[in-house]
């Protein structure tokens, strides 16, 4: 089995999770808080995954949380990438007095710690998930301009690029159409590996209750579950599913990832499985 | 008595698509005193052939035949008796000075290391064997520059470097790959005074694509073409009235000679014609070249050449 | 390896600055946990004994105690206030055996224990009641506020306190026991210490049943106090454990970490049952919900509407959510824990009815589109959003209530959403600009009859959550201050009720238990009856036997 | 040593990243929507009494403009005087370091031990690469990565300490703490569980940066050389090889310690061990902006330090870095 079998399992399990995030209403039974049994029914065939204290469907709201989970992983990593591409490669491009001032005002930001931070401005919201996403996008996207930046300038200086600029391309025809697509390999893995961290990370967040504790996703489940009794209950069915949930997502862009990174970067090729 | 007697060696290399043979049974004998110079255009496996007699190349190369160095064949050896002979019995200096040297150590770390693995030398003696060596390259100040890092010096300084730590245990045997490559004219040809100095009493096999290097350090040249040789000889003579049409070619091409280039590309790898290797390139091929692969024959006293012509 | 010397010097430096750091960094360690001076074997601590309780904390802040002057938290069982209030609408006796009020309730005279001592020895006498209060207000301190109302406390002998009011207050009882009420604490100690903002007690000296042994590492302990002139406890001291996740608790139970948990849901009650050496009870009625609304806000200013949806609540269904909940079954007072003054009449005024509740709304100009949706007598769609504070107690409840809602309203075209608030004051704010919101809170709050001022506007509160303003109602509240005469109070209380069930600014909705489970096997009388809902309360402290 | 002006420069950078954070924390915690006397007063009463909210914004100087309170407050930290808290009225620097030490109780085993074993692991795969053994460790360290850490914790307190009943369910010591004093093995007992925890995730993290940079050293010319030297395999890993490869190692290392004290938050929710994260989550919710504006204060210091002992780090390893010549 080679790493690029593991490219395609993985792409398939982000289609089966994205699948049922988009058709989340046609696949969960019942609504995500619509309370449909008694509570702590262990799982029967009204019932896929049983229910939780209050009587809500497991398995309905592990479907809908998807959707919770996934729009912050990918919204935040959409959103990182995009800033740092576009501020990496205008660095890269123009460099000069530009990149300096940019890249002392990053030097300056780097040591402000991020996770706090994060977790303040939230209160500034009614913590939702498309804010909180937008916020950690825009938080992240500080690190990741100088990832992109480094090969970006190296790239402006190439012979192609002054080739271009000869016969009198625009800035932006170069910047778009030659810096840009030679970063895609870096900028797609770096895609990808945020969204995995963003995920987790966003899975976190919710699992510690720092923010809206109304919205279904897996990390208030498995919050819920956690502090009302299923580890001294033993109610596997309530704990496991938005955990292993969590970890099926996470593993598939992890292994897309790792092997993204490999087919752009020959050397650590040699790993074959 | 030969010191280096290298027979049948043979290198493919297994990469995912199957396996690339890049040497081809090569036999070549070095004595004590011979500066032997291998020359070839660039990919036909002249380094590749340097590296599988220090044992270098890495995992997936498969390596047949044999390299005796007194009377031990250096591919059946372990890895430890190997290391014995790195560096002590053989020692090599790398292409490319400026990535070879490690940028994290000392200069005279990376000179008294081979010292310290090999000998006895320690402390003050080092310290003065390391001089002694630096100042005999033509190393200015050599106290101070040792404490320095590759970085700090010049393409040719870091040359004299390279071949200072060669010398460093009076190895019986030196490599030296394209010592002269990436340097500018003035200081290649202070490199190849200097080189001509310290080789003086030396074994050589000096690997160049270089036709100037090779006729002015060596005493003998082999012509690598596609992975094997294809001639052999006094290197005086050799220039002098090369046999092998890629011989006359690879003259003719040098700037001295008027550079008239050989028609044509080397075969890739793997991918070399029926009959003769050189055949397709060849301005003298009939129709037996492009059938018959030619043997390596000897041909006068001491010369060998790979061709139909002399059958 | 040949190295200059400059180079060794080089490299002894960093590596011995890496050492130096990583010693540092350990010594903080050990500075800040008391590592280092955890040999000193101080005298004090006492072995502990198989009679002491262990009691589970919920958070380490729970148990960092400061003083009994400021806001951060005191040991349980240690100071005592005046009186200490009873679940059922009365109040026991704590630093005062008995108390008289004149018939304007202005003067209010405490006939205090003869027998108190601090724990430090010294006699508890009158004036540190009065000491108590002069010291909050002159430092301006954040608790003075809860004795507003005293104009002046007067001390005619070492064991009578005469407090006057500024203005007659009939539920002052209530006000200096009820959380955070306020505790007496003692003048040889306070009156050295002159920055109370920023003083961190050590001692904790005060009257109670308990004295305050340590607090270390994730626990605090209390130990009984010999000295007491009250019902001794019976136990040889309290040990409070932090153990943040409620489940966590509910295991260190199983394995006899812990002696006691309380708050469990009904659920892990039941799965307790069968257990060895456990023991389940439950406390009725300790939290209540309503459904409230903002009478300022469009449609809940339409009376009708209010009735209609007073109809349109499930009670019962919300409170078999719950597990242990039951239905309220009055305007507001909860019937068991306010006793006598609720108002029979109003009982059961709420029925859950859809159909009344559509019939009401289409006799008072609702009507409904095509696709069903309610239709206001301005003609637009009726759409509510109800606030919810998130990290407000017992949201979970709410939570159910919402979805229970949301499916009946739904029925009756009504549009619900919801939006969450990290923060008490955005989330008053939200309450104040929408029409209908969601109240729970624990019935200590809510069970006497001056709670029902929380529906009043008085010189003293000049709006309510509910904008209610009705001055007939108004008028009865200020009524019910000025008097001290039991049976005014009552017959006062019950029309208020009245004038309530016919204004509906709140439909109630259920009230819940708190359930609690013990190790059987370790200590008896938890379950000290009805009122007594906190296991750190002092009375159930004092009441618990050991088995053995 | 180090070229002064380069440390100069960098020093330079770590003063105005302070500055900056500290104005930023400020202005950000003080504009945060709700303040610490409403919940309070809320939480424990029904009404909210003016007089009492008047009065603590008076006594904490919350009523003055908010560039006065700035000002009062850098010139505060400028002298060493972090504030009180305004939940207990406690001092808020030794109250952050007690919870700070009991967190660095797991959390700096666990990040040495991290590095350390991270670096030993991925130098030791990244060296083998391509074998079965790098491989098997290569893929389980990426399905390990991959798995949330609360996740791990929660599986790990269900199986080890309630299932098993291997180790305690949390908390930093058992109760004889109370009679005998801190015991340091019970301490360790009871943080051993977290702190493996802890340092499978940072061995991970660390394993993949570290296999990698060692892949890309392994195949420079210069290990050719050394190995052409005849040094053996090891003198080659540990003298040429792990230097260079611990280059990329300096600045992910920088972000892990200063990172430590957030970093916990997890680990500490789930383990019942209230240190540092969950003070932070806690003052967070209370609205306790001194307590916040130390943690953040501190936090940053922790940062700058992190990165200049970093960059210190960096050009001690690399030479080039060193002589100013980037």
């Amino acid at each position: 089995m080679t790493r690029n079998a593991f490219l395609w399992i993985s792409v398939a399990i982000l289609a089966v999770y994205f699948t049922v995030a988009l058709l989340a209403p046609f696949i969960a039974p019942y609504g995500a808080t619509e309370i449909t049994g008694s509570p702590f029914q262990p799982p029967d065939s009204g019932h896929l995954f049983g229910t939780n204290d209050v009587g809500q469907d497991i398995f309905s709201q592990l479907v809908y949380g998807s959707r919770v989970t996934l729009i912050f992983g990918f919204c935040s990593a959409l959103l990182s990438v995009s800033i740092s591409t576009c501020a990496g490669i205008v660095l890269g491009y123009y460099g000069g007095n530009l990149d300096e001032v940019v890249c002392r005002i990053l030097d300056i930001l780097m040591p402000i710690p991020i996770f706090p931070l994060l977790i303040v401005l939230t209160t500034f919201f009614n913590p939702g998930i498309v804010q909180v996403s937008i916020l950690m996008g825009v938080l992240g996207s500080i690190h990741g301009i100088r990832l992109i930046r480094a090969p970006a300038l190296s790239l402006a200086e190439t012979p192609f690029i002054e080739g271009a600029r000869s016969i009198g391309a625009t800035d932006l025809r170069i910047m778009s159409r030659h810096i840009l697509p030679n970063l895609m390999p870096v900028v797609t893995a770096k895609f990808v590996s945020s969204s995995q961290h963003y995920l987790v990370m966003g899975v976190g967040l919710s699992f510690i209750g720092l923010w809206d504790t109304m919205t279904v996703d897996w990390g208030s489940m498995i919050q819920n579950a956690y502090s009302s009794g299923a580890l001294s209950l033993g109610l596997w069915w309530w704990i496991l599913p938005p955990g292993i949930a969590v970890v099926g997502i996470s593993l598939a862009l992890a292994l897309a990832g790792y092997s993204l990174e490999e087919s752009f970067n020959p050397r650590l090729e040699v790993n074959r499985i | 008595m030969s010191l280096l007697e290298i027979a049948g060696l043979s290198v493919q290399f297994e990469g995912r698509d199957g396996t690339v043979p890049v040497l081809d049974n090569i036999d070549l004998e070095i004595n004590s005193g011979d500066r032997v110079a291998l020359i070839g255009e660039s990919g036909c496996g002249k380094t590749v052939f340097g590296m599988s007699v220090m044992r270098l190349l890495p995992s997936n190369a498969r390596v047949t035949g044999s390299a005796r160095y007194a009377g031990r064949d250096l591919l059946l050896a372990d890895e430890r008796e190997m290391q014995q002979v790195r560096g002590k019995k053989i020692a090599m200096i790398s292409q490319n000075s400026a990535s070879v040297l490690n940028p994290v150590l000392t200069i005279g770390d990376q000179i008294a290391e081979s010292l310290t693995i090999h000998t006895s030398c320690r402390g003050k003696d080092l310290h003065r064997e390391v001089i002694a060596l630096l100042t005999s390259l033509g190393i200015e100040r050599p106290e101070e520059n040792m404490q320095k890092y590759p970085h700090q010096f010049s393409g040719g300084m870091r040359e004299r470097i390279l071949i200072a730590m060669a010398l460093a245990c009076n190895p019986d045997l030196i490599i030296a790959d394209e010592p002269t490559s990436g340097l500018d004219a003035l200081v290649k040809a202070q490199i190849l005074e200097l080189l001509r100095t310290v080789m003086q009493d030396r074994t050589l096999l000096l690997i160049t694509h270089d036709l100037g290097t090779a006729s002015a350090l060596a005493s003998h040249t082999a012509v690598m073409y596609a992975g094997e040789i294809v001639e052999y000889g006094p290197t005086q003579e050799l220039f002098t009235y090369p046999l092998h049409p890629y011989t006359q070619g690879l003259i003719a091409a040098s700037p001295s000679a008027g550079f008239h280039p050989i028609p044509g590309v080397s075969p890739a790898p793997g991918q070399v014609p029926p009959g003769c290797w050189f055949c397709p390139r060849c301005t003298c091929a009939t129709d037996r070249c492009s059938t018959g692969h030619p043997s390596l024959k000897k041909t006068g006293t001491n010369r060998q050449v790979r061709c139909l012509r002399y059958d | 390896m040949e190295e200059s010397s400059g180079q060794k010097r080089k490299r002894i430096i960093v590596y011995g600055g890496l050492c130096l750091i990583v010693i540092i960094a350990l010594c903080i360690a050990a500075w800040g946990s008391g590592i280092g001076n955890a040999a000193e074997g101080d005298s004090k601590n006492k072995e502990i004994s198989a009679d002491e309780v262990i009691i589970p904390a919920s958070s380490s802040s729970s148990i960092t105690y400061t003083s009994n002057m400021q806001k951060g938290g005191v040991p349980p069982g240690i100071y005592q206030g005046l009186v200490i209030k009873d679940l059922n609408g009365t109040f026991d006796p704590a630093l005062a055996e008995s108390w008289d009020v004149s018939a304007d309730a202005k003067t209010w005279t405490f006939h205090l224990a003869k027998d108190a001592l601090w724990s430090d020895g010294v006699p508890f006498t009158c004036a540190d009641v009065k000491f108590t209060n002069d010291y909050l207000k002159s430092n301006n301190l954040t608790l003075a506020f809860v004795l507003n109302d005293v104009q002046s406390i007067e001390c005619p002998d070492d064991s009578t306190a005469v407090i006057t009011l500024k203005t007659s207050y009939s539920g002052f009882l209530d006000q200096i026991s009820r959380q955070p009420g306020i505790t007496i604490s003692p003048q040889h100690i306070w009156q050295n210490i002159t920055d109370p903002q920023h003083y961190e007690d050590e001692k904790f000296i005060g009257t109670g049943p308990f004295v305050f042994d340590q607090n270390t590492a994730g626990y605090a302990r209390l130990l009984k106090n010999d000295a007491y002139y009250g019902k001794k406890a019976q136990i040889s001291g309290v040990v409070l454990k932090v153990i943040t996740n409620p489940d966590s608790q509910v295991l260190a139970l199983k394995n006899g970490e812990v002696d006691v948990v309380s708050d469990i849901s009904p659920a892990v009650a039941k799965s307790l049952d069968g257990e060895k050496n456990i023991a389940v009870y439950t406390v009725k009625d300790t939290g209540a919900y309503e459904v409230a609304f903002n009478l300022a806000q469009y449609p809940a200013n339409i009376t009708a509407f209010r009735r209609a949806i007073s109809h349109a609540v499930d009670r019962d269904t919300i409170s078999s959510l719950f597990g242990t909940g039951r239905p309220t079954e009055t305007t507001f007072l909860i019937p068991s824990l306010a006793g006598k003054y609720v108002n029979p009449e109003d009982v059961g005024m709420y029925t859950y009815n859809l159909t009344e509740a559509r019939e009401i709304l289409k006799n008072s100009g609702f009507t409904w589109d095509g696709k069903g949706l309610l239709l206001g007598p301005d003609g637009n769609v009726v759409t509510l959003t109800i606030p919810l504070g998130t990290k407000g107690q017992a949201s979970g409840g709410n939570q159910k209530i919402v979805s229970v809602l949301k499916n009946d309203w739904e029925k009756l075209g009504i549009t619900l959403s919801t939006v969450s608030y990290d923060d008490q004051k955005q989330y008053k704010k939200a309450i104040n600009a929408n029409a209908v919101f969601l109240d729970s809170f624990p019935v200590t709050l809510h069970d006497d009859a001056d709670a029902l001022t929380n529906f009043a506007v008085t010189p003293l509160q000049d709006t309510n959550y509910y904008n209610y303003n009705n001055p007939e109602y108004n008028a009865l509240v200020a009524g019910i201050r000025n008097t001290a005469d039991q049976t005014k109070i009552m017959s006062m209380a019950y029309q208020m009720q009245d004038i309530l069930a016919k204004d509906i600014p709140t439909v109630p909705v259920c009230t819940s238990d708190t359930i609690v489970a013990y190790r059987s096997d370790r200590f008896t009388g938890w379950d000290l009856g009805q009122g007594y809902y906190s296991v750190t309360d002092p009375r159930v402290l004092t009441n618990l036997i050991p088995v053995k | 040593m180090i070229d002064g002006h380069y440390l100069l420069r960098r020093i330079g950078y770590s003063g105005a990243a302070f500055v900056i954070c500290v104005t930023l924390t400020f202005f950000i915690l003080h504009l945060m929507p709700g303040d610490y006397i409403t919940n309070y007063l809320l939480s424990i009463s029904n009404y909210l009494p003016q007089e009492a909210v008047d009065q603590f914004y008076q006594q904490y100087g919350l009523d003055r403009p908010l560039w006065e309170q700035y000002v009062i407050y850098v010139c505060n930290i400028l002298q060493g005087h972090w504030g009180y808290s305004y939940q207990y009225g406690l001092p808020v620097f030794p109250m952050i370091m007690q919870k700070l030490t009991w967190s660095l109780v797991i959390l700096l085993p666990a990040v040495l031990l991290g590095i350390a074993i991270g670096i030993v692991l991925g130098a030791w795969s990244g060296w083998k690469s391509g074998g079965k053994k790098d491989l098997a460790l290569f893929n389980f360290m990426i399905v390990f990565r991959a798995i949330p850490e609360f996740w791990w914790a929660i599986m790990a307190v269900w199986v080890f300490a309630f299932s098993l009943q291997w180790f305690p369910l949390g908390g930093f010591t058992s109760i004889s703490v109370l009679s005998s004093g801190l015991n340091p093995w019970d301490v360790l007992y009871h943080a051993i569980l977290p702190i493996c925890l802890l340092t499978s995730f940072i061995v991970a993290g660390n394993y993949y940066v570290m296999r990698n940079s060692m892949i890309a050293v392994i195949g420079e010319d210069y290990i050719t050389t050394a190995r052409a030297k005849g040094l053996d395999e090891r003198a080659v890993l540990w003298r040429h090889a792990l230097k260079n490869a611990l280059l990329p190692m300096v600045t992910m290392t920088t972000f892990q310690v200063a990172g430590i004290i957030m970093g916990s938050v997890f680990i500490e929710t789930v383990f019942s061990w209230p240190g540092i994260g969950l003070l932070t989550t806690d003052a967070l919710r209370m609205r306790d902006l001194p307590i916040l504006e130390g943690i953040f204060l501190l936090d940053a210091l922790m940062t700058i330090g992190a990165m200049l002992a970093a960059d210190i780090l960096a050009s001690h390893l690399d030479p080039r870095i060193r002589m100013g010549d980037q």
